[in-house]
């Protein structure tokens, strides 16, 4: 287990990709998949200037690592995740999902339920900034148990 | 006995505050804490059945009884990623 | 157009991941998806030392960027593509793909086939390096017309 | 006419050499020099029918007719990634 491990997965500012990156590949692994969400300058027609990132930063800690430990049970691969909290610009990077395992089925495989497990099961809410300077949280979906993913 | 309401997300706009303190009747669960909010604030009436409690760093179940003190967080629709 | 597209995708030696994601993220872009393949210790029950990447240079080349340009008239993303030759320890990376769109579904499939689309249409023989000091050609696929996959 | 051959990967296993010289008749095709080389070396005839060839850096139909003097790669089964 590397010291990256022991961090924090919900962190202050912008995502910096290197840093999550930094594990070595293990010996038996063929795959390295990553995956990381970025703020667009557009959504349902409205030009963004930025995204703020609010979360229950207990249980946000707690369903990113739950998330990690199911992921590497369900498809056995090594998974390490982490999500921006604050405020962040277009282009920067709010949430990143690194996954080494032993072939690409499974590594792509265990990349996108991750992501798609992070949208629905932490707590977390993007409010978008708009050009025009007003400010709306954006509409989610019903937090959902990891397990029920 | 009294409780106190963290709102997160959206619902600190639904209740027009972050934070709320709620009197409600000894044995009161989540969903009565929830009743309450609802009657409180048409907004968040509106989103009642799409938010979950949490207590701690867990979500609980809302038909579990509440205690004096206990300090409840409303999870909206989350919007993560 | 950034000064990496001008550089060749066929490199001597192990890529180095950080080198191929220099670019920066389109502001119309929410999601970055990336692949690396790397040398795995073991192989049908045989213990792996090492492998030497043999590449026809020139139709690699070409082929790799067609592939590129496939990708991103198919899938409307950025790709970004990059083959090592040469002889590559365990762990280390010989293929990469970086894919930036929109969403992540576009991301995920244009990464996925990339992938796959270069392991067919793309002429580069591995030849693995055992433990007991065989080495052999890997079997492959007859090489396929990028426009048919 | 003479051409030559560059055999790639597992091909110059098979052929036993990575570079062949061939007399061919004038006229003789891929096809024809695939069939002249499954002649010579027992180990690519039995793997023929996968191998592609290219001239420069573009795969060819191994049914066009060969130039003296052309340089042809044998592009067997491939593994990359």
């Amino acid at each position: 287990m590397s010291a990256i491990k022991s961090l924090p997965r919900l962190r202050n500012g912008a995502l910096n990709l290197a840093d999550w990156l930094v594990e070595a590949q293990p010996a038996d692994a063929g795959a390295l998949a990553v995956f990381a969400g970025t703020v667009r300058n557009e959504h349902l027609g409205n030009a963004v200037s930025g995204m703020s990132y609010h979360a229950h930063r207990g249980l946000a800690e707690a369903r990113l690592r739950e998330i990690e430990a199911a992921a590497e049970a369900r498809f056995k691969v090594h998974v390490l995740v982490a999500h921006a909290v604050g405020v962040l610009a277009i282009g920067e990077i709010s949430v990143v999902v690194v996954i080494r395992g032993g072939h690409r089925a499974e590594a792509f495989e265990a990349c996108r339920w991750t992501i798609d497990t992070i949208k629905q099961a932490v707590p977390i809410w993007k409010e978008e900034h708009y050009v025009d300077g007003a400010v709306r949280f954006l509409e989610g979906v019903p937090i959902q148990p990891v397990e029920s993913l | 006995m009294r409780v106190i309401i963290e709102c997160y997300g959206a619902s600190a706009r639904w209740c027009g505050s972050d934070l709320i303190t709620l009197d409600l009747s000894v044995g009161a669960t989540g969903n009565d804490a929830l009743d309450a909010l609802a009657a409180l604030y048409p907004d968040f009436a509106a989103r009642r059945d799409s938010v979950a409690i949490a207590t701690g760093d867990a979500i609980t179940s809302p038909t579990l009884p509440l205690d004096d003190g206990d300090v409840i967080a409303l999870i909206p629709p989350v919007s993560a990623g």
